[in-house]
């Protein structure tokens, strides 16, 4: 544990207050002269809590001051994330301060909403409940997305109570091939996390787990684990696929595979596996079906149908073979189409057959998303709906009105003017607009909660701040339904018992720590040992599927342009459409903020006459979306990619009308089986005559050459020492530490200036970077970065401190490689002497400091800036109310006319100061985080003083990886880039 | 000084006739005060035996004052705070020249036109004594002055070549 | 006055022998001190006094030459004299071309990037091309100046005796030529404007080519206009020392009026103010931009010892020095003090080609540079050679001395 | 023709001074109009923040720097036929230079607004100044845009008393032929000149150290504006050529604006006796040299970038000629250096017509060289990534036709009531080439 995990944690104590005096943490909020006991104003107070942006459940530490939450922060306990957040982990902030929150339940009258006060929308909804329950069975029934225990248990009483059945669980990504798969090899539907750390060899066909499949975060850090550069190299990642997404590009190598046929592949890899070498754990009738199975999978077959060459496919099983601990991943969460599924069984299978032990499978820690239903289960659950007798529906945290793709028997529910809907929504999403009563709850990070983020993770939620809007929680609601009788006053009451019960919780003190932990979970959770042994089985259910595969194999037509929807890092399946950040820091594959575009393979373009930027029309099942088309090399031809998440028609005004929901062409290949298929043969794709300018983020995909994103080969990095002579051009300028030992009497025409103790610099190691762009969101949380909207990012106004620029590798020209770009805290800053007033300067540590109130907005420092990371305000920052709660108190937000740009959040560094001072000592290295290098999931990013030598950033600069983007410019940049390391497959 | 002089000015076509009449007016032993033109004559200048012009030496002060002015200015600012900037010397007096340079210009027509005005007189109010307006048109008018005595002879003689315009009698 | 003309006629055509002695002498002398090191293993050492020497008295001659022609093409009324001087130090210009392509000989110790990896630049940076393009340059720029020259010649001696041989033959040409003077006015125009023209062209692909690519890695967009003011500027000095020589010499007929060094101190003057804000306008860019594929250039020559001595010396004695001392009216009007000043500044014009150069040649430090016996003996051999070509000129034209205001009138 | 005279020259240029009419005052009004429209986007601008205007990340100076080069471009030439052709001796250049220099203060005036219009915070453009202050807060004299200050600042105020000198005697010959409220004004602004040889002498002398002063000043002033590009880093910016080229094309500009004006002046007031077509034959001879020099520079900028083979440089270079902005940039190679050859044949230079087009052709190139200059080269600078485009607002175009009517509002209002051509000097002309 770091210096300043420990003094979060110390921090947290404070819950103990919260805790002991009752309901003192739901205090309106409201800034005060006094501060209450636990709070002193200036300082700020850290709530452990669970993030419920998706299934994952990661950890978070939400930091108060003066009584608003202003920034969350990845738990450094818990045993998912680590202390980290991806992007939308750092956006859930928003959905608390987001302005289109509605502060009072809405009952629809006549087609209109009407606000009522809670009270009476808590009578209606008695009432409304009460009638069904007289009336008969099974006459309420309720969705929703996946909970914790506790609440579902509430649920499940509450229904009985009214003679009902439980909640059905649904979640959009229900990863139903994979759970489909595991039943079938496993004997349990089941999701078991992956110790992709410990494999030296990953292979993938479509699983985007650096986007948003199972546990993003968790794996993106255990992906870096075994793929960074690292004493004996690194470990190898090939992704086959029909689409780069950014997990993809994050591969050594990405091998194209036709949509819907990535099972081929799989199968083919299979035939050859069992074509090579015989494997004796397997059980030998079960090899012998298996290899029947898998006998038409010739590697002929495979090329044909899947565009995966015959030499890719031996390269691929030799890796495999040659592999210590060979991982195989199956498909992401927006599945083909049924073939997923038989994906998934190879994948499983392959582990099995080149690992007896399965030893990089984790059936312990399994990811919560397990419990949700399938895809058929919820068409069933809708089917029955509309046909089975009902009074009342109940939806909460769910939004099948958009995010379920086979939308008939939803919408045949939603226009059932018999049954009274009541949705437990705080947005007029889709699904609240169509419902008769919008009952408003308070959102996580207002509640007290337990969410199982695995199994044998107990993640706490707990409300880091007062209430914005009278809204009661979710279980208050049914705590309330349940009557006078109930033993509990309330919710919270609920989950004590709950925990003192169920989760371990022996004591006060046990309590109190779990609190301040954020959760019930061991130290080192996820690697808990062993207890049961889980074995593939062969029985007769497999052998069913074994002949299901075997059936499989014939030529797959592919008949024109077809049509995938894909998952999208930034919006998930739509649920945070509404946070304005997440639209505003651009998708970092296109670099395309506020819109979702076609993803087409450029020759596909040409094929049908199209042009990046057109709008093109896309029919499919009768319904039509429009969007307009993005070049893209990293799809396959004749296919069009799209990414879910946009395309809201209510919610808020960040979310509606941008983008299109791709969702809404899927109902032609819905239905048919257990999948999801979100890949479809659309009717038509047609140009519309319009085309526009995106509001893209880059100038160019290029690097026209250029020193700035670089990328060497080999599998060590040490052999890449600098063959080159150090000279003055670009190429082979050498690295200039920003401080005195970078100076050159011979290249310098200024003398060296001195440093006041520190000289703060950042590392930032392209190898381990894969461009989540959660730093970006962390950036805008924690500076008070204002949001533009897509007009002005169209006129390339976005404020960004921190962007991914994303080009074409130089080495590598299919490639991707991903650049965080921020204020390089240039030791001979060219912004800095031009500025008229000493707006920006030196600061004795070393940073370009710029004053906003000094600044009178000449945007000459701008317009110096190599590296363009200066933005200026163009007009007035708006933060609607309440989302200037959110607001920063530590940073200045700044007036229109300034300009700003990254501080290396200098506010973090002036408390870290005052920590030092206070204790008498100097800053320690890793003391200091700032808000990108804290929340970046792969640790690509270090902060640290190079002039102490033996800071992290000293030893990482001495790194022979190490260079400057631009350096030849001797500007001196004070963040230095590491290069990524790429296996030349 | 002479108690019973008399000042006569007259208007002449060009500069030739002009510079006769001095010419002649100076053998006659009566002095030429003043002559007035519509264009700038060296001749004239020389010939009532003017000396060069001090402008210069009021422009030359103002320039030196300006250079030092300049980049005392520039080095005075950027030593309050001494801060940094692309880390340049805190003085830097390669730019600090273009300040300098600037002021020196600045300061150097200041004292050109300080020079200027203590020079010519300007403003002067009663600039109307002896002065014709046909001195802005395209005639020379001289001033000269003879004693009373010979003040008709003087009319006389300048008369020839120009327009006697005016003979004041000037006490003390 | 035909009796003053011939008497100097005559004195010159006696003393043409030992007119001629001491500058063949010098030249001799230096030809033979360039060789020592040259072919002694210092070979670096001699063609960079060779190559100083060279763009010096070439840039001079065609500066002067440059003098000329924008008087004639600014219709100047003063210079008409001075102009005469100017036209004469083109008699340097077939020992300069002869000078160039004797630099072919040492080629591989000129020119530091042969053999080197350039990086792309080869196809610019090669010996065959960059021979044939400034020596075509040359060719042009000489041409036109000759040309130019026969024009001016054609009023200046149409009149005159054909007593020398030079004289003789450009006398048949004349025959030939038109006899309108109005019409040999504008032709004479044309002349100088392409002259001017090519002047800014080859001087400024010279300056790229003989200077600036010494050291390939650095480039300045300024340079090439640098070159050739700084070829004006050295001219304009050259031309004030030799009239003002001329002027003070009480054997030669020539003198001119104190306005008319007045003039030509001023345009000098100005010349060095033009001159400081190009060196400046270069320097404070580079300094400023610090961005070492440029700095590290002047970096070398201004602020590493020794050859920041170098650079202190020609910023006090090209820049300073003469806008202290050409403030003042009478030291402009003053033949000696203008010899004094001229000649300072063509020092320091010659020390600030070194220094341009010598970084290039000689890399290890301390092998001694600057004005050891040696180079001096070096630079007096091409002063030997321009000072016979000048002398050359002016006795077959003696004519150009000639003092009479009467046909200087006449001229324009 | 009809000798010119003392007399002459007083009446030709006095009759300018009459009642003026209706048309004129029309004129007026309708240029006072798109001043106030001028003002209108710019409070609006003001209330708004500068995002009205079309600038964003990589191209932060947009037209109002344009515009600012271009009118501290159009002043210079002013200060060159007042100052540095006097000093030359070029008698031609007697008759335009009060129009000149009248063009030059407000040139300069109109330029030092647009750097006020492009601030993003103007309230605190006092900052800028060397105000001294409790907290010893001062601007920082290393950035090239307080030299700009300073130069700028410097060159209204020479450049002002300058011209007001100029005015000292031709006040005092309106003064003596004026009556009432006139003569008063007149008494007061000739400060009491009356032509006394003395006067003279100092005058002269003054005179002469004036434009002695204002040469330097001028080419100080636009290698300051120069260095406010070369002094960054970016590439198209970052080149030492820049001084001399853009004090060549500022002369460029301004002798093509000067034409541009003198045409219709010498037409509307009849001074076709004194604004010779020899007079404007010179400045077309004038054109041809400064176009020469323009393109000059920009041979030598794509040879230079193509010499050192930096492929930023490079690159920054091909995209200029063949971008997004190419036919801005072959607007400006046309316009500045192909053009303006036409001049070197006589029927062009001779042609009232002809002169007038080029120069119009000349005045667009020169601010289309501006456009290529700043905005071509930030546009597409060192990261790809951070490239971009950026297109003129209406409000940008707004406050830029009221920057050009300010202009031509002042100059009208100078051309009827103040004598529009220096009486004395065009004396001194004719007396010196009688």
């Amino acid at each position: 544990m770091d210096r300043r995990t420990f003094l979060k944690t110390a921090s947290l104590s404070s819950i103990a207050f919260a805790w002991g005096c009752g309901t003192d943490s739901d205090r309106k909020i409201f800034s005060r002269v006094t501060a209450s006991d636990d709070s002193v104003t200036g300082e700020a107070l850290w709530y452990a809590a669970t993030c419920m942006e998706c299934p994952a459940g990661c950890g978070i530490i939400a930091k108060n001051r003066e009584g608003r939450v202003v920034k969350l922060e990845g738990n450094p306990r818990h045993p998912v994330n680590r202390g980290k957040l991806c992007i939308r982990g750092q956006a859930a902030l928003q959905g608390v301060y987001d302005p289109d929150r509605l502060t009072a339940p809405l009952l629809k009258t006549n087609g209109t909403f009407k606000e009522i006060s809670f009270t009476k929308a808590l009578e209606i909804l008695k009432q409304k409940a009460q009638t069904p329950s007289e009336r008969g069975r099974d006459r309420i029934r309720m969705l929703t997305g996946l909970t914790g225990k506790p609440l579902s248990d509430m649920f499940t009483e509450t229904l009985a109570g009214f003679g009902s059945d439980r909640a059905a669980v649904f979640e959009p990504f229900s990863y139903d091939s994979l759970k489909a798969a595991h039943q079938a090899v496993f004997k349990k539907r089941m999701l078991p996390s992956f110790h992709m750390e410990n494999a030296d060899f990953l292979l993938n066909f479509g699983a985007d787990f650096l986007e948003t499949w199972l546990s993003p975060v968790e794996y993106a850090g255990k992906f870096k684990s075994m793929h960074a550069v690292r004493e004996g190299g690194k470990g190898l990642y090939i992704h086959a696929g029909p689409f780069m997404s950014l997990t993809a590009a994050n591969a050594d190598k990405f091998l194209p595979v036709r949509a819907g046929t990535e099972y081929i592949a799989a199968w083919g890899i299979l035939h050859r596996l069992l074509d090579n070498k015989s494997y004796n754990h397997l059980p030998e009738s079960f090899a012998r079906d298996l290899k029947t199975a898998a006998s038409g999978y010739t590697p002929s077959f495979v090329e044909e149908n899947t565009g995966l060459s015959q030499s890719a496919q031996e390269m691929l099983t030799e890796k495999l073979l040659a592999a210590r601990n060979p991982l195989v991943l199956g498909s992401a969460s927006t599945t083909p189409d049924d073939t997923a599924f038989l994906l998934d069984t190879a994948a499983a299978l392959i582990n099995w057959i080149l690992d007896e032990n399965l030893s990089l499978y984790d059936f312990e820690n399994r990811h919560a998303v397990e419990n949700t239903m399938s895809t058929g289960e919820t068409a069933q659950f809708f089917r029955k709906a509309g046909t089975d007798p009902l009074d009342l529906f109940l939806i909460y945290n769910s939004n099948p009105l958009y995010s379920i793709a086979y939308i008939d028997p939803v919408e045949r529910l939603f226009q059932n003017d018999a049954v009274f809907k009541v949705c437990f929504s705080s947005f007029m999403d889709e699904t609240a607009r169509n419902s008769d009563l919008v009952f408003p709850v308070r959102l996580p990070l207002e509640t007290w909660d337990l969410y199982e983020s695995k199994t044998g993770i107990s993640s706490i939620l707990q409300p880091a701040m007062g209430k914005l809007t009278h809204a009661p929680a979710i279980g208050d609601v049914f705590l309330e339904l349940q009557g006078e009788d109930s033993r509990f006053d309330s919710y919270r009451d609920y989950l004590l018992e709950h925990l003192y019960a169920g989760a371990g919780i022996k004591s006060q003190k046990d309590l109190l720590g779990a609190i301040q932990r954020g959760g019930v979970f061991e130290q080192d959770g996820i690697e808990a040992k062993k207890t049961e042994q889980v074995k593939p089985v062969f029985d007769k259910k497999l052998s069913a599927v074994l002949k299901k595969a075997a059936k499989a194999c014939k030529p797959r037509e592919s008949k024109g342009i077809r049509f995938l929807a894909v998952p999208s890092l930034r919006h998930f399946d739509g649920r945070g459409a509404n946070k304005s950040w997440l639209s505003e820091i651009p998708d970092p594959v296109t670099s395309i903020a506020w819109e979702s575009v076609l993803m087409v393979h450029p020759a596909t373009l040409e094929e049908y006459g199209f042009e990046p930027g057109d709008l093109l029309e896309i029919d499919a099942g009768g319904r039509a979306i429009r969007a307009p088309v993005y070049d893209y090399p990293g799809v396959v031809q004749d296919l069009i990619v799209m990414q879910t998440g946009l395309g809201h028609t209510d919610y808020g005004r960040y979310a509606r009308e941008f983008g299109e929901n791709p969702l809404t062409l899927l109902k032609a290949g819905a239905g048919k089986g257990e999948f999801t298929s979100y890949l479809i043969s659309p009717d038509r794709v047609r140009k519309t005559g319009k085309a526009g300018k995106q509001p893209g983020t880059d100038g160019s995909r290029s690097q026209h050459n250029r020193k700035i994103a670089l990328s060497m080969k080999g599998d060590r990095a040490q052999d890449h020492a600098h063959a080159e002579k150090p000279g003055l051009d670009m190429e082979r300028f050498p690295l200039t530490l920003p401080y005195e030992a970078g100076y050159d009497e011979k290249r310098d025409v200024y003398p060296p200036h001195e440093h006041d103790g520190y000289r703060w610099g950042m590392i930032v190691d392209l190898d381990r970077c894969v461009g989540c762009s959660a730093c970006a969101a962390a950036c805008y949380a924690e500076n008070n970065l204002a949001v533009v909207g897509k007009e002005q990012i169209i006129k390339g106004r976005e404020m960004a401190w921190l962007r991914i620029e994303r080009y074409r590798d130089r080495n590598f020209d299919e490639r991707l490689i991903f650049l965080p770009m921020m204020c390089q805290h240039c030791e001979n800053a060219p912004c800095e002497s031009v500025c008229p007033v000493y707006a920006p300067h030196h600061s004795k540590e070393g940073l370009n400091n710029q004053i906003y109130n000094r600044c009178i907005g000449t945007r000459f420092c701008a317009q110096n800036c190599p590296y363009k990371v200066r933005r200026f305000n163009w007009f007035e920052g708006e933060w609607p109310k309440p989302l200037n709660l959110q607001l920063n108190p530590d940073v200045t937000a700044r007036t229109k006319g300034v300009m700003e740009k990254c501080s290396f959040c200098i506010q973090r560094i002036k408390q870290a100061h005052n920590r030092a001072k206070n204790e008498n000592r100097q800053i320690r290295d890793g003391e200091i985080s700032p808000a990108c290098v804290q929340t970046c999931p792969t640790g690509a990013l270090v902060f640290g003083n190079f002039l102490d030598p033996k800071s992290a950033v000293s030893r990482l600069a001495r790194s022979s990886r190490a260079y400057q983007v631009l350096g030849y410019l001797n500007t001196k940049p004070a963040v230095i880039y590491l290069k990524k390391v790429v296996h030349d497959v | 000084m002479n108690t019973h002089a008399t000042t006569i000015t007259a208007l002449f076509k060009s500069e030739e006739d002009t510079l006769a009449a001095i010419r002649e007016i100076r053998e006659h032993g009566w002095q030429v005060t003043e002559v007035r033109s519509p264009v700038p004559a060296e001749r004239i200048a020389e010939a009532l035996g003017r000396g060069k012009s001090r402008v210069g030496w009021f422009t030359f002060a103002g320039g030196v004052i300006g250079f030092f002015s300049g980049f005392s200015l520039a080095a005075f600012t950027a030593t309050r705070w001494d801060l940094i900037v692309s880390g340049k010397p805190v003085l830097s007096w390669i730019p600090f020249f273009i300040i300098a340079f600037e002021f020196t210009i600045l300061f150097a027509v200041f004292g050109n036109v300080l020079g200027l005005l203590t020079q010519l007189g300007l403003p002067e109010k009663d600039y109307e004594t002896n002065y014709h307006e046909e001195c802005s048109g395209d005639m020379y008018g001289i001033e000269a002055v003879a004693d009373q005595s010979e003040a008709e002879r003087l009319k006389e003689v300048v008369g020839r070549t120009g327009t006697v315009k005016r003979a004041d009698r000037m006490d003390e | 006055m035909n009796d003053m003309e011939t008497a100097v006629k005559e004195r010159i055509e006696k003393k043409s022998g030992s007119i001629f002695l001491i500058p063949a002498l010098m030249a001799l002398t230096g030809f033979v001190f360039f060789l020592v090191p040259a072919l002694s293993g210092h070979a670096e050492k001699a063609w960079l006094i060779y190559l100083t020497n060279f763009l010096l008295f070439t840039g001079l001659s065609a500066g002067a030459l440059l003098f000329s022609t924008i008087m004639h093409f600014t219709r100047a009324r003063w210079s008409h004299k001075p102009a005469g001087i100017a036209e004469a130090f083109s008699a340097f210009f077939p020992v300069s071309f002869v000078l160039f392509l004797l630099l072919f000989t040492g080629y591989g110790h000129v020119f530091p990037w042969a053999g080197q990896d350039l990086h792309g630049k080869e196809v610019w940076l090669n010996i065959p091309f960059l021979f044939l393009r400034d020596g075509i340059g040359f060719l042009i720029l000489y041409a036109l100046g000759f040309g130019y020259l026969f024009h001016s010649l054609w009023f200046r001696l149409k009149d005159s005796d054909r007593n020398t041989r030079l004289k003789r033959i450009l006398a048949a040409r004349f025959e030939k030529t038109d006899h309108d003077a109005e019409k040999m006015k504008k032709r004479m125009t044309v002349f100088a404007g392409w002259y001017m023209f090519a002047f800014a062209m080859v001087l400024s692909l010279t300056g790229f080519d003989l200077v600036m690519s010494m050291d390939y890695h650095w480039f300045s967009t300024l340079f090439g206009a640098y070159s050739f003011i700084k070829a004006i500027f050295a001219g304009l000095a050259a031309l004030i020392l030799v009239t003002s020589l001329l002027h003070l010499n009480p054997k030669v007929r020539f003198s001119m009026s104190s306005k008319a060094f007045r003039d030509l101190s001023t345009l000098f003057f100005g010349f060095s103010i033009v001159w400081g804000d190009f060196f400046y306008s270069q320097f404070v860019v580079i300094w400023y931009g610090n961005i070492p594929e440029e700095t590290s250039y002047i970096i070398e020559r201004t602020m590493t010892e020794p050859w920041s001595y170098l650079a202190w010396t020609v910023f006090l004695v090209c820049f300073i020095m003469p806008f202290l001392v050409l403030l003042s009216r009478k030291i402009k009007e003053s033949p000696k003090c203008m010899v004094v000043v001229g000649s300072l500044v063509l020092a320091g014009l010659w020390v600030e080609h070194y220094l341009l150069l010598g970084p290039c040649y000689l890399h290890e430090p301390g092998t001694g540079f600057g004005a050891g016996a040696w180079e001096i003996v070096v630079t007096a051999g091409f002063l030997g050679l321009f000072t016979a070509a000048v002398l050359a000129y002016f006795r077959q034209f003696p004519d150009v001395l000639d003092n009479s205001p009467e046909k200087g009138g006449q001229w324009k | 023709m009809q000798e010119l005279t003392f007399e002459k020259i007083n009446t030709t240029v006095l009759d300018t001074l009459s009642r003026p009419g209706k048309r004129y005052w029309t004129v007026i009004a309708l240029l006072f109009c798109g001043v106030v429209l001028g003002a209108a986007c710019w409070a609006y601008q003001i209330f708004e923040g500068v995002g009205v205007a079309g600038m964003n990340t990589p191209v932060h100076w947009g037209t109002y720097l344009i515009n600012f080069v271009f009118w501290v471009g159009i002043a210079h030439s002013g200060t060159l036929i007042s100052a540095i052709l006097f000093l030359m001796r070029a008698g031609w250049r007697n008759p335009i230079a009060r129009a000149a220099e009248t063009m030059t203060v407000f040139a300069v005036c109109i330029a030092g607004l647009f750097p006020f219009i492009h601030l993003g915070r103007v309230w605190l453009v006092f900052y800028m100044l060397p105000v001294p202050n409790q907290r010893t807060l001062w601007p920082n004299f290393q950035s090239p845009l307080i030299f700009d200050v300073v130069a700028i600042s410097t060159y209204l105020t020479v450049s002002s008393l300058f011209w007001y000198t100029g005015l000292v005697p031709d006040f005092a010959i309106i003064r003596d032929r004026s009556v009432g409220v006139r003569k008063k004004i007149f008494r007061v602004l000739s400060l009491g000149w009356s032509g006394k040889s003395g006067q003279w002498l100092h005058y002269t002398r003054g005179y002469l150290l004036f434009a002695g002063l204002a040469t330097p000043l001028v080419i100080s002033v636009h290698s300051v504006v120069s260095w406010d590009f070369a002094l960054g880093v970016t590439p198209g910016w970052h080149t030492t050529i820049f001084a001399p080229y853009f004090v060549a094309g500022a002369i460029h500009s301004g002798l093509a604006m000067v034409l541009t004006l003198c045409i219709p002046l010498r037409k509307i007031f009849g001074y076709e006796r004194i604004i010779t077509v020899h007079v404007l034959e010179s400045i077309a001879k004038t054109i041809v040299f400064t176009g020469l020099i323009v393109g000059f520079a920009y041979g030598t900028e794509v040879f230079i970038a193509w010499y050192s083979q930096n492929i930023i440089e490079m690159e920054s270079f091909r995209w200029r000629a063949f971008g997004a902005y190419a036919p801005e940039y072959w607007i400006m190679v046309i316009c500045n250096s192909v053009i303006p050859l036409l001049f070197l044949f006589r029927k062009f230079r001779t042609k009232i017509v002809w002169l007038f087009v080029i120069s119009v052709f000349v005045n667009i190139g020169m601010w289309f060289e501006r456009f290529v200059i700043i905005v071509g080269s930030v546009a597409h600078d060192f990261l790809p990534n951070a490239w971009g485009h950026y297109r003129p607002t209406l409000v940008e175009g707004g406050i830029m036709l009221g920057a050009f009517c300010l202009f031509f509002f002042l100059f009208l209002l100078f051309v009827k009531h103040l004598p529009s051509v220096s009486m004395t000097e065009m004396k001194e002309h004719i007396q010196h080439t009688e």
